[in-house]
């Protein structure tokens, strides 16, 4: 088992992510329409359909990869989605761009630079109710493993539950922020759409690179 | 499934299809499919106007794409916001080397993809200015006023900045003279029953029955209050009340006031409720100058009716009742 | 209560004041509070056109009032006939000594008391002929052709003839091209949701969940087929082909095509709706002249859309594209 | 007991007319909402509310009041409501115009001559479930009552008999006219709105003429 693993395997990662969210379709919709609007897994699969399709066949680096997902998003989809997903994956593309082989550091500076880009275009806190609560501990828990000198696989494999755990705590919350802040009290009790839909997305990325990383 | 759709998957898709088939004298495509453009734009020497928004407000926004209005549109799903790249591509269609203002409503969405397509646009030397409609007085308390929803008061804007472009004002002055607009615009809905999205295939919240929802947005954002139904008379002077005292409009002003169903309600209630709010608008002594009374701004198939008052200078005057020549707005 | 009225009782009135407060433009009062005229009216020398109906079909009938239109139109209760007495006033609103034409719909109503108000004109020596429209092809098999109601299509006849008089056709001209507008014109409508009259204030009908009414009335009168629900493409199809096959409307025929939805249905259903008509009729080799496409022609807050087509010949074409100044339709 | 009356208890007799059709305001609103649209009762009282106003205080004959009963229907109204009532009040009027003293054999040429004005403007037949279900027996039984020589008393006992059996006749029926036609089968099993109102109507005249006749 390596340590790091290779950019070349973009097509195949970026994919990966597409088929999860498409295979969360109806799942994600539901959870939104508990307290949203019902669209989320609607506009998503959407945006990872098309993006898939056009990667289909393709060589490419995980950036330039991750930059057409970035693309497709912001293109596709449009509304709030394509803007937020659409400047986290430009921002992990920015961290790893040009990197042949992808350490822990490296990925722990792409999942940094992609919070970054996301909070240029949005103030949501961790507790508001939305993807940050998924997104945040994840990306702290793994900078953490990777200081503490943790593997890259364990790190990963932290990375995945922190998200997981994050999904989880939106449940309890009131939502402060998106539509499903219009009702107040009314939007406790059920999980956020937006944190399910992140954490699917980080807890495949982490399977995704885990397998590269055994090869 | 009470709507007329073939996928509502496709429901933007399919209507741009139909707008373009029966209104070429008004639509033109651009090479972005959620672009449309009047077939005149980019029009030599004038200041291009363009706007973008969610779909499912119908007339509004294609419907005031015409001359002495908007030069390009960027259209998004249903109550989505449109790509950056089509509010960029919007702005391209319109631009003629004038500059462009990009006249658009305060929603995260729109704002976050307004804001790209403005950064990318000055990266291909666009000179872009843009103003930001908040005239929904119900949507945030005035201390906070940049927070506020832009609902149909974004008409009287693009009416506005459409004919100051027009008229050959410059880049600056176009987007002075719309903020302006919009700054002398207060608007508040009422709701009385909920919309539904074809493609969820349910409403995404409900008013009771024997309720209506004071302060309502255009995609069922909560209002001010919920109230037992009042009259026509009763609604019309709460309403009147919130949006003359936001601005504070005054004795002697002169305004427009447009009345906009927000889809179910029949036309004829419109104009009970006019009825009421010219009779209230007389008792304080401001003087219409103009109105407009009809379905301008929708929220789907909600009943329920929004009323925007806009405060009138000379110069705003002359705007308000310069021609234009769309499909939802015809002056002579 | 979903509805913006004061008391349900006095809905019409309470509407009429409503339109003569918003559109003085527009409308001017007469001795009946149930006849509205257009201010110029009577114009000198010109052929008097008048129509009436009853209310809950906005802007019909009230807003096809204006320059190269209607002269007068006589207002009824909701869903019922106007009186005789505001017949006969609109026709004399109308009359300045070149008679008047009275272009209405065939209903029980209707028939009767426009009949006794032409006794009544005739009586007082108003030279006046009517036409009554019958384009609803689902209301009654060709054979019977006197027994269809009036529908949709009763908007061109008023063009044609509105235009027609403007133009300074005689009475027995303007009457003759009404009748061969309305001749030339077949409509149908399809229904997916009932519509409440407030004074009531519940549905006098139901179309059950996942069902579609084909050719309904506009006021819910029964249709020919009651469907599954069916995407647009294919209600499209069902709807012009009862149309097309009824005239029968050939290939090479130049026709005005009017989209009208019932009340209820967001607009851009009616895009939709219109891409598929505007291509299907393209495979029939139908040349679409002209369209309208919007809520010309309401059912309260009904669901659902009609579909008009109107053969044209040149003469026919010069009237529809005569211009016109009226609420609900300006022409250049 | 007189086997006549004065013409001159004009305004009674159509006050009284008036005021049964408002007092049955929702019950003939009722029987319209089964099968109709529920408005027959609303457009009613608002026409016969209207009359009643007009001729309060006033003194007028028999015909005199039945025609402005005629055109007030007519102009305050419309719809089918006012020209069908119209028609009949127009003909009843038309029947005892200029008589002071109106006798059994006036009565039945006035009744005949509403039901000419009406059928003028209305093909319906006795069976097709509207008020010319009520109205027909009760023309005609008066009739034959005055031919066989039966007091001017016995015979509107007779009429008012006549006109209920006439309207409860109609619940059987299935709807052959007006709006309740679209229900076909649907519309048997409850009364038509008309012929409540009609025999209504008759049978207040009836008791009001009779009340007459004792003076
Ligand atoms: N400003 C924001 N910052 C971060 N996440 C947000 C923000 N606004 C909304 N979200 C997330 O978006 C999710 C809803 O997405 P989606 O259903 O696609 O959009 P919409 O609410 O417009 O229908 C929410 O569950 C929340 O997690
Ligand atoms: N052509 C006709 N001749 C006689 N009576 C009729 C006719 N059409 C309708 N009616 C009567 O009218 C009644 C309904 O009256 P109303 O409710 O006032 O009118 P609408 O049906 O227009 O709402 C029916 O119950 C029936 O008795
Ligand atoms: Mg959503
Ligand atoms: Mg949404
Ligand atoms: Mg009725
Ligand atoms: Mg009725």
């Amino acid at each position: 088992m390596t340590q790091y693993f290779s950019s070349q395997s973009g097509v195949t990662i970026v994919q990966d992510m597409a088929d999860i969210i498409i295979a969360n379709r109806n799942y994600l919709s539901e959870i939104d329409g508990a307290i949203g609007d019902g669209d989320h897994g609607i506009n998503m699969a959407k945006g990872f359909s098309i993006c898939k399709e056009k990667i289909a066949g393709q060589e490419m680096t995980l950036d330039k990869a991750l930059d057409q997902l970035s693309d497709t998003l912001m293109e596709g989809i449009g509304g709030s989605m394509g803007p937020l997903y659409g400047s986290l994956f430009f921002g992990w593309a920015e961290g790893i761009k040009g990197k042949e082989k992808i350490t822990a550091q490296d990925f722990a500076r792409m999942l940094q630079k992609g919070l970054d880009e996301l909070r240029e275009i949005s103030d949501a806190q961790q507790g508001d109710k939305c993807l940050m609560d998924a997104l945040i501990p994840a990306v702290e828990t793994f900078s953490h493993a990777v200081t503490q000198g943790k593997t890259f696989q364990k790190a990963l494999e932290e990375m995945k539950k922190a998200a997981e755990s994050g999904r989880d705590s939106t449940k309890d919350m009131v939502a402060k922020i998106g539509r499903a802040s219009r009702l107040g009290e009314r939007s406790r009790g059920v999980l956020d759409a937006g944190a399910a839909s992140c954490c699917l997305l980080l807890g495949q990325l982490a399977e995704s690179i885990d397998r590269q990383l055994h090869l | 499934m009470k709507r007329i759709v073939n996928d509502p998957d496709r429901l933007v898709e399919d209507g741009i299809e139909g707008y373009l088939a029966a209104y070429p004298q008004f639509y033109e495509k651009t090479e972005n499919p959620r672009t449309l453009k009047r077939p005149q734009a980019p029009v030599k020497g004038k200041v291009g106007v363009v706007t973008g928004g969610g779909s499912g407000h119908e007339p509004a926004f294609l419907g005031y794409v015409g001359e002495g209005l908007l030069d390009a549109v960027a259209i998004g799903e249903v109550f989505s916001s449109p790509t950056a790249g089509a509010f960029l591509d919007a702005i391209k269609a319109a631009e003629s080397g004038a500059g462009v203002v990009c006249l658009y409503g305060n929603y995260a969405g729109d704002n976050m993809n307004v804001k790209m397509a403005i950064k990318k646009a000055k990266a291909a030397n666009i000179a872009v200015k843009t103003v930001m409609a908040n005239d929904d007085v119900a949507s945030a308390p005035k201390t906070e006023r940049e927070k506020r929803r832009g609902v149909a008061g974004e008409i009287l804007m693009w009416k506005v900045g459409g004919a100051a472009a027009a008229m050959g004002y410059d880049l600056d002055g176009v987007a002075q003279i719309s903020q302006k607009a919009i700054d002398m615009c207060r608007s508040i809905g009422v709701g009385l029953s909920a919309c539904t999205i074809p493609a969820v295939g349910k409403p995404n919240f409900t008013i009771a029955d024997g309720k209506m929802e004071i302060g309502i947005g255009h995609h069922g954002e909560p209002g001010v209050d919920i109230t037992d139904w009042k009259p026509a008379h009763e609604t019309a002077k709460i309403m009147l009340e919130h949006v003359v005292e936001d601005k504070p409009f005054e004795r002697g002003e002169e305004v427009v006031v447009l009345v906009s169903g927000l889809g179910s309600t029949p036309v004829i209630e419109l104009y009970v409720y006019y009825a009421e709010i010219a009779k209230l608008l007389k008792e304080k002594g401001i003087i219409v100058h103009k109105c407009y009374v009809g379905n301008y701004f929708t929220s789907l198939d909600m009943m329920g009716v929004t009323l925007t008052i806009m405060g009138l200078d000379e110069e705003l005057k002359k705007m308000v009742d310069y021609p234009v020549n769309s499909l939802a707005l015809v002056q002579k």
